[in-house]
């Protein structure tokens, strides 16, 4: 006979002795909404016992206050109503723990983010404030004593991104002792930075101070580098990462190739043909090639696109030939998919430059001896294609040279935003092409921006060089002449508007000083790393002041350019402060987890499985023995879609449960 | 019985100011909400935001309640398909909400009074016009007046 | 395929050959048109600067006029397409606008209820009937004939329905697919000075000289234009604006070259109208037209 | 002699089954006949309404009272009853949920009235007259039950101590739910005397239905073959078990058709309804607008099939109709 | 050489001005300006204007009313359009130099016998009366009330243009001439109620 329980209900309950405690942060909230009247309001509330108004609930006073009445009043739940509990839910909940009572008897109403801040009119602000210490009163009656989960952080450290910040980082972290994987999806780390001759305002020179780095990467004992690499997949939570990365086939063995380019010199092809990335192809490399002298690690790639060996299978094989008996030339190789499981990541995917095509009427593209910045900074390289002489495309030196600024930054038309570096690193071009040329230079500019140390001094050397300054967007670069002076050359019109009239400006090379954008791929990575974007595309940060290098996701921070403009100084300074963050986190050794999980009630669960598949991280299983659910603690992440979904209603959420929910519900709909 | 709590006071019969219920998601609709603040956007404040982790906590049961206690309007915000910080919650909250639509209709109750949108943690602006937008629709609707059993027996629903 | 015509005032004028041509052409590719009735000055760009509202309703009533068709309407001259536009978008994008036209035209008995497409003859011919089509039906191909293609403005700016903003190609194409070989001409948006060269003369003319010169040094036999006004400026004003040495560049609506391919005969299309005459340059080409 | 505990029997809006489910205790009703004293039970035996008046306030140990409330004289006897009875128990899904009858609630009695007794075509009905609460006749007037505009549950019109679940409870729902009652110990008030799980806890095809089930359509009993064994959600027939109160050993899933929910909800959930939307709507498998719809519209009435039994006692409500604006829609605003 | 005073005074700024330009049609951006001279640079006729477009966005929203409208820039603008589909800002610049051309022509702000104006308003008075324009009476008109010798320049042009057909002195009307009447008096009157 099918036994009959009476329904659970919340008799044996202890009756809620409630304290309510409204901020008037400043003139934050009280300016909008009458704080006095909330918290007379509240008073009158069932259960509430003490409830008051203070300038600054989150100052000491203001805790003690709420300390204090918590054994005065021997308060067992309270309510604060002062700004979003994203920003002190922490703070006020270790009030209650201090006070000797379950933090988790704590609801928090939300009166500044949603309330002050959002809406003018006082009195129906205070009403909204109203309904929701009303709701936030009938909820935290129904709260339940809740634990923190502590969770064991893995010390493993997971880089992406070998750019100068990804490369600082993880020094930073193999120093400290972890163990760091460094991934990089290109076959060599070194990023944009590795492109650069010289660096502003110093003007040192690039390599001299990255390429140490870079092979300290390759060396050091605690760092795993995979280049070539990508992440394709990663799960799990903070502290406990598990990251599949795929390793693309670059047909020569890493651990038998040791970068002497015999095979390169060797190759069928006796010259290259294939535009050379990496110097943005103003140069052409062969099949095998390693793609810059101080390339890292020192092993050569081939490209399968362009080996006869991979097209036609019919290639003499010299270059196998010219590797000998090392033999680490491998046409058969595969890409690979490896498994590690990391504590915590750095993001450092870095940026990418605007595409100046995409301004027409700069030509860029349809004139040969329109350049971009990064094009020229090749051309500078005494590593470059042509080994840092500043050449036009045939060959002869310019003799006047135009740089146009904020090209793809400051427009509505492409990116609204201020690329940051463009101003600095146009001086260093401009000073760069004079020192190397001698040409005349023209710097268009719409506001120069140097706020930085040294930057502005930087500038003065460059007035002082005698390069001209126009102050103005660059309307047109064409190539038909007005007057005779223009014949055959490149005419940049534009206003001067300090002079305030409109000059044509013949040149011989147009250099395009290109803007920073968000890698094309932003998107799937950040939905990768479940973290988000802002709306241009930049990884947003936790906290635009406070958590800069934090995200919404634990255990996952973000540094260099790939959340927002930045030049050398600040991602490096950011990639150190992401290290400090992860360190702070592995020394911890333990990170505490909010208890909101689900369980489901074994009596009451009729083994339906309906909850089974819903679950993303498998944590629900049926339990065959007891032919009933189970959810897994540690594996759910209490998103309750179970909950929500559980057709006999058996499934309950920590700190989100029905009741709760539904007393909040019909708590802001009550008339009262 | 239904409580006197539920029934809407004289005067806000005479000036009809929606009273809608939301749902924000923690990680996306949430947090926007909170920048349209900390951004000092305004937007009328007839909505009163509930927080869940993920829109895929909010269950049905959820919505008709808050109808059945009054509510003119439900809004019911989530993360963009594909971006769920679950992973997959939202797009449960979508099929529900398409079945729970029908319902409603079933019932006469009209489609702007319940809404789901995906609001990103930066669409801050998005917060303000949709709270905005998704008010004046419901105030042209007038409120909603629905037919409860759980009231008392009224004389006027004898006579014929 | 049949369409609204508006023709609008300078076709009836100085532009009468464009008229004629692309009438001529719309013929031979099968194109009905049917002239909208009781058309009115479309206010152009002068109107505006003495009153902007009342140029939106006078541009509205031909909308309204046209709707009753219920079909697109070609309007041909740059001035007119771009103003017919316009008061389409301000309506839509500036209540007040569309509160004072909608209740103009009612004084009327019209309403303008914003669903009749405005198109340009370009549109048409490249995306209706399709360059395929065009090269099928030509007869005399015009064999290489150097042209510099000239849009002006107002038909890619500000609204660049049909063809890219900075670079149009639509008439290049059109051109193309008659036989005629296409100069690369870097000034083909730029403006020619509009009616500047009736009221501050030594103004328009600079700006005429640099197009004429641009386009014969880029080895240019004729230059095709869309607009009347722009045709005018750069034919009518030739000996003024490049006189050491004299010029004698034979400037055609591209319609007139696209009908002479399509075999329609000279004075069909308002050859004789050029003041600059096109004749000797067929001739070198021996492009035997009828 | 002691005398044996009085109870009583009365039927409101429904369809009689209940009553049918009493005699259906077949013997074991003898035992009940000898436990207690039938002191009203209008389908059986013959009382009167002042019979009952008469009795003195509490006088009745238990009224069970099947059917929902629609007429004035279902409410008065229900508040009757109550007065008389210690104990007032719903009998069966109508009293307990609303019921069948309940569907009413889907429109209002305007509505129901055209419907009913002018619009529909087999209606002959020349002088269109309405059902009236009171009606004179050559001198002679009657008062007429009036008839409400909602459907109601029992206890949302008296005081309710417990549920009898079911349409109509099984034998043997009801003699658990009498022993229950007449046991020393008395369960919480307002407890529904079923288990308070949902059904597949007790369906013989439990174990048959798949871990993970993903819904690509819902088909109707009469468009397949039903496998006898196989669990119907798996078979993508549209079954209420998961979302639906055990007890009834699953008598329909045992006759090869779908539960249709008739015991109700468990304690834990307020809409049986949304709970089963909720539930099976997640299991649809489509990320896509169009396709889910195209799915979900394999459920041709969802009120109809979610809310069969429970509308009433549901948290969905229909919206009133302003039917000032219906007959001259000028006046609407 | 003759001098004049440079400085600007408070007083010398209209802030009404100010305040219309960023309300009336096309100016909704332009407080946002950035004053980088994209409008000038890519502007055809800005070889002759007195005040380069980019000057003009910014002394009227600073309100310099006699400046702007006095600018011999306002009317050299042949609405292009370069200006406006460039801007970084995505100011409606050509639609302001419209606004400021009306505002001229409303306060009398351009020389006696400055043909601009003379030929909007011969315009705007020919498409009341006829419906269309007759281009070759309305040149004809233009040049009588502005200069009457350059006409004799004209002449031979007119000539060839009579001859081949392009210059008729048959003026292009519309049947219902009266509904133009109608509508642009609904307009003066619909302008006046809203005080637009």
């Amino acid at each position: 006979m099918p036994e009959i329980r009476s329904p659970a209900d919340g008799a044996n309950r202890e009756p809620p002795r409630i304290g309510v405690y409204v901020c008037h942060c400043g003139t934050n909230i009280a300016g909008t909404v009458d704080v006095k009247a909330v918290s007379e309001y509240a008073a009158k509330l069932p259960g509430v016992v003490v409830s008051r108004d203070y300038k600054y609930m989150c100052s000491d006073p203001g805790q003690g206050l709420i300390q204090q009445d918590i054994s005065e009043h021997n308060l067992n739940r309270v309510v604060v109503a002062s700004c979003s509990p994203l920003l002190h839910e922490p703070t006020f909940r270790r009030v209650l723990s201090r006070a000797g009572i379950n933090p988790f008897f704590l609801q928090m109403v939300n009166i500044r983010e949603h309330v002050s801040w959002a809406h003018l009119d006082k009195p129906q602000a205070t009403d909204k404030a109203n309904d929701l210490v009303r709701a936030a009163a009938r909820r935290v009656s129904l709260h339940k004593p809740l634990q923190k989960r502590r969770v064991p952080i893995n010390p493993n450290v997971l880089v992406v991104g070998g750019g100068i910040a990804g490369i600082h980082a993880a020094l930073t972290l193999a120093d400290a002792g972890k163990q760091v994987y460094l991934v990089e999806r290109e076959p060599t780390i070194g990023g944009h930075m590795a492109k650069f001759d010289k660096t502003f305002p110093t003007l040192d020179c690039a390599a001299c101070i990255l390429t140490p780095k870079m092979t300290s990467v390759g060396s050091h004992p605690h760092i795993t580098l995979w280049t070539y690499s990508e992440i394709v997949k990663i799960e799990g939570y903070v502290g406990n990462y598990k990251v599949q990365v795929k390793h693309k086939p670059r047909y020569v063995k890493e651990d038998l190739c040791i970068g002497c380019q015999e095979c390169v010199t060797a190759c069928v092809y006796k010259e290259g043909k294939t535009p050379d990335q990496f110097n943005l192809g103003l140069s052409k490399r062969k099949p095998i090639y390693l793609p810059f002298p101080q390339a890292v690690p020192q092993k050569v790639v081939i490209d399968p696109e362009t080996c006869i060996q991979f097209k036609s299978g019919k290639c003499k094989k010299t270059c196998v030939e010219a590797c000998g008996e090392r033999q680490a030339i491998d046409f058969a190789q595969t890409e690979k998919f490896e498994e590690v499981e990391v504590g915590t990541i750095i993001l450092a995917t870095g940026f990418k430059t605007f595409d100046a095509s995409r301004n027409p009427y700069y030509g860029y593209g349809r004139y040969p001896n329109v350049y971009t910045s990064l094009e020229v900074e090749r051309l500078i390289n005494a590593a470059g294609p042509t080994s840092g002489e500043v050449v036009l495309r045939d060959g002869t030196r310019p003799k006047s040279v135009g740089i146009i600024h904020c090209v793809g930054s400051r427009d509505a038309n492409t990116n609204r935003w201020c690329s940051k570096v463009c101003c600095m690193y146009s001086l260093k071009l401009a000073h760069l092409i004079k020192e190397r040329t001698g040409a005349e230079v023209y710097n268009f500019y719409i506001d120069m921006r140097t706020p930085g140390k040294g930057y502005e001094e930087f500038y003065d050397r460059l007035l002082d060089e005698g390069v001209h300054f126009v102050r103005g967007r660059v309307a047109e670069v064409s190539d038909w002449a007005v007057h005779p002076s223009e014949e055959g050359k490149l005419v940049i019109r534009a206003e001067d508007t300090l002079a305030a009239f409109v000059r044509r400006i013949p040149v011989d090379m147009v250099v395009l000083s290109v803007g920073m954008e968000p890698q094309a791929d932003a998107q799937e990575v950040r939905r990768l790393f479940n973290i988000s974007c802002s709306t241009e595309g930049w990884f947003l940060e936790r906290h635009p002041k406070l958590a800069p290098v934090s995200t919404f996701t634990e255990g996952v921070y973000i540094a260099g350019a790939c959340q927002g403009p930045k030049d050398i100084p600040d991602s490096v300074a950011q990639a150190g402060a992401a290290a400090a963050e992860a360190l702070a986190l592995i020394d911890a050794q333990f990170v505490e987890l909010e208890p909101y999980t689900a369980f489901v009630s074994e009596e009451e669960c009729s083994g339906c499985k309906s909850c089974i598949p819903l679950c993303p991280y498998q944590a629900i299983s049926f339990v065959e023995d007891k032919r009933k659910a189970a959810i897994n603690e540690v594996l759910c992440k209490g998103c309750g879609t179970c909950v929500a979904a559980c057709p006999s209603g058996s499934i309950e959420q920590n700190f989100f449960e029905d009741e709760e929910i539904f007393a909040e519900i019909e708590g802001v709909l009550a008339y009262a | 019985m239904r409580s006197r709590e539920l029934t809407r006071p004289e005067k806000s019969q005479a000036t009809f100011e929606p009273r809608i219920v939301a749902f924000f998601c923690n990680w996306c609709t949430y947090l926007a909400a909170d920048l349209a603040g900390t951004s000092r956007m305004k937007y009328a404040p007839n909505v009163r935001v509930i927080r869940v982790m993920c829109s895929g906590r909010v269950d049905p049961q959820f919505v008709l309640d808050a109808f059945a206690h009054g509510a003119d309007g439900v809004f019911i915000g989530g993360c963009h398909p594909g971006d769920c910080h679950y992973q997959e919650g939202n797009y449960k909250t979508l099929r529900r909400f398409h079945l729970l639509k029908r319902v409603l209709q079933q019932m006469g109750i009209e489609d702007e009074r319940c809404r789901l949108e995906w609001i990103s943690a930066a669409e801050a602006d998005r917060v303000r016009s949709t709270i905005n937008d998704m008010v004046e629709k419901v105030r042209a609707l007038g409120p909603l007046d629905l037919v409860a059993p759980e009231e008392k027996i009224s004389a006027e629903e004898v006579a014929v | 395929m049949k369409y609204t015509y508006y023709p609008g005032c300078s076709l009836r004028g100085t532009g009468r050959a464009y008229e004629e041509s692309l009438l001529a052409v719309f013929r031979a590719l099968n194109i009905e048109v049917q002239e909208l009735e009781d058309w009115n000055c479309c206010g152009a760009t002068t109107y505006l600067s003495v009153d902007e509202l009342t140029s939106y309703a006078l541009a509205a009533r031909n909308l309204a006029l046209a709707e009753r068709e219920h079909r697109d309407m070609i309007a041909p001259c740059s001035a007119c397409y771009l103003v017919l536009n316009k008061t389409q978008r301000y309506m839509r994008d500036y209540p007040d606008i569309k509160l004072v036209v909608t209740r103009a035209l009612a004084a009327i008995g019209l309403t303008c209820d914003d669903h009749v497409r405005v198109r340009h003859p370009l549109d048409i011919l490249l995306n209706e009937v399709g360059l395929k089509a065009i090269a099928e039906k030509v007869k005399t191909p015009l064999k290489g004939l150097k042209v510099a293609p000239y849009y002006g403005c107002q038909i890619v700016r500000p609204y660049a329905t049909f063809d890219d903003q900075h670079n149009p190609t639509s008439m290049d194409r059109l051109l193309e697919a008659c036989g005629a070989k296409i100069v690369y001409y870097p000034l083909k948006t730029r403006c020619c000075g509009g009616s500047q060269k009736g009221t501050l003369p030594e103004i328009g003319l600079d700006l005429i000289r640099y197009l004429l010169s641009e386009a014969q040094k880029n080895g240019a036999e004729v230059i095709a234009t869309v607009c009347p006004l722009c045709q005018f400026n750069l034919e009518c004003f030739q000996k003024e604006a490049v006189n050491h040495p004299p010029i004698s560049m034979p400037v055609l609506y591209f319609t007139q070259l696209m009908a002479l391919a399509l075999g329609a005969s000279a004075n069909t299309i308002g050859l004789q109208r050029s003041l600059v005459p096109i004749a000797p340059v067929l001739a070198r080409k021996e492009i035997a037209y009828a | 002699m002691p005398e044996k505990p009085k109870v009583a029997f009365y039927w409101c809006a429904s369809c009689g089954g209940c009553e049918e489910a009493v005699v259906d205790l077949a013997e074991a009703i003898l035992d009940v006949i000898a436990a207690v004293d039938i002191v009203f039970w209008p389908v059986a035996l013959d009382f009167k309404r002042k019979d009952v008046e008469a009795m003195p306030d509490g006088s009745i140990l238990a009224s069970f009272v099947n059917g929902a409330i629609r007429t004035t004289e279902q409410a008065e006897m229900a508040h009757l009853l109550r007065s008389k009875s210690k104990l007032l128990v719903a009998l069966g899904s109508c009293s307990h949920l609303g019921g069948i009858p309940g569907l009413a609630n889907l429109f209002d009695r305007e509505s129901i009235f055209n419907t009913v007794y002018l619009d529909s075509p087999s209606t002959v009905n020349p002088e269109g007259s309405l059902p009236t609460t009171h009606h004179k006749d050559d001198g002679h007037s009657v008062e007429l039950p009036g008839f409400y505009n909602t459907v109601r549950a029992l206890d949302q019109v008296v005081e309710v101590d417990y549920y009898v679940p079911g349409c109509p409870p099984t034998p043997r729902i009801f003699r658990t739910a009498l022993q229950t009652l007449l046991g020393d110990e008395l369960p919480a008030k307002g407890t529904v005397l079923a288990p308070d799980h949902a059904l597949c806890d007790e369906c013989p095809r439990k174990d048959t239905k798949p871990e993970r089930l993903s819904i690509v359509e819902f088909k109707r009993p009469q468009q397949v073959l039903i496998d006898e064994q196989k669990c119907l959600l798996a078979q993508g027939l549209l079954c209420m078990g998961p979302a639906t109160r055990a007890g009834c050993e699953a008598l329909c899933v045992r006759g090869n058709m779908p539960c249709s929910g008739c015991c109700g909800p468990t304690s834990r959930v307020k809409d049986q309804g949304a709970k089963i939307l909720s539930s099976l709507a997640s299991l649809v498998e489509s990320k896509e607008e169009s396709e889910i719809d195209r799915i979900l519209a394999t459920i041709p009435d969802p009120v109809g099939t979610f809310y069969r039994y429970s509308l009433p006692a549901s948290l969905l409500h229909r919206k009133k109709l302003d039917r000032t604006s219906l007959h001259e829609p000028a006046a609407s605003k | 050489m003759e001098l004049k005073r440079t400085v600007k005074f408070e007083a010398d700024r209209d802030p009404e001005f100010a305040r219309w330009i960023s309300h009336t049609v096309g100016g909704e951006r332009i407080r946002e300006c950035l004053q980088c001279g994209l409008c000038s640079g890519t502007c055809p006729l800005s070889l002759y204007m007195d005040y380069t477009p980019r000057r003009l966005m910014h002394l009227s929203r600073e309100g310099f009313k006699e400046e702007v409208l006095s600018s011999s820039s306002i009317w050299l603008c042949t609405a292009c359009y370069a200006c406006m589909v460039e801007c970084p800002k995505k100011i409606n610049v050509t639609h302001l130099m419209y606004a400021l051309k009306q505002r001229a022509i409303e306060e009398g702000f351009y020389p006696k016998r400055f043909p601009i104006p003379v030929m909007a308003q011969q315009f705007s008075r020919m498409v009341r009366r006829s419906g269309r324009i007759t281009e070759s009476w309305l040149i004809l008109q233009v040049f009588l009330r502005t200069a009457i010798l350059r006409l004799l320049g004209m002449s031979k042009l007119g000539l060839r243009l009579f001859l081949a057909g392009r210059m008729t002195f048959k003026r292009e009307r519309i049947e219902r001439r009266p509904e133009i009447a109608a509508l642009l008096d609904s307009v003066a009157a619909t302008r006046k109620e809203l005080a637009l």
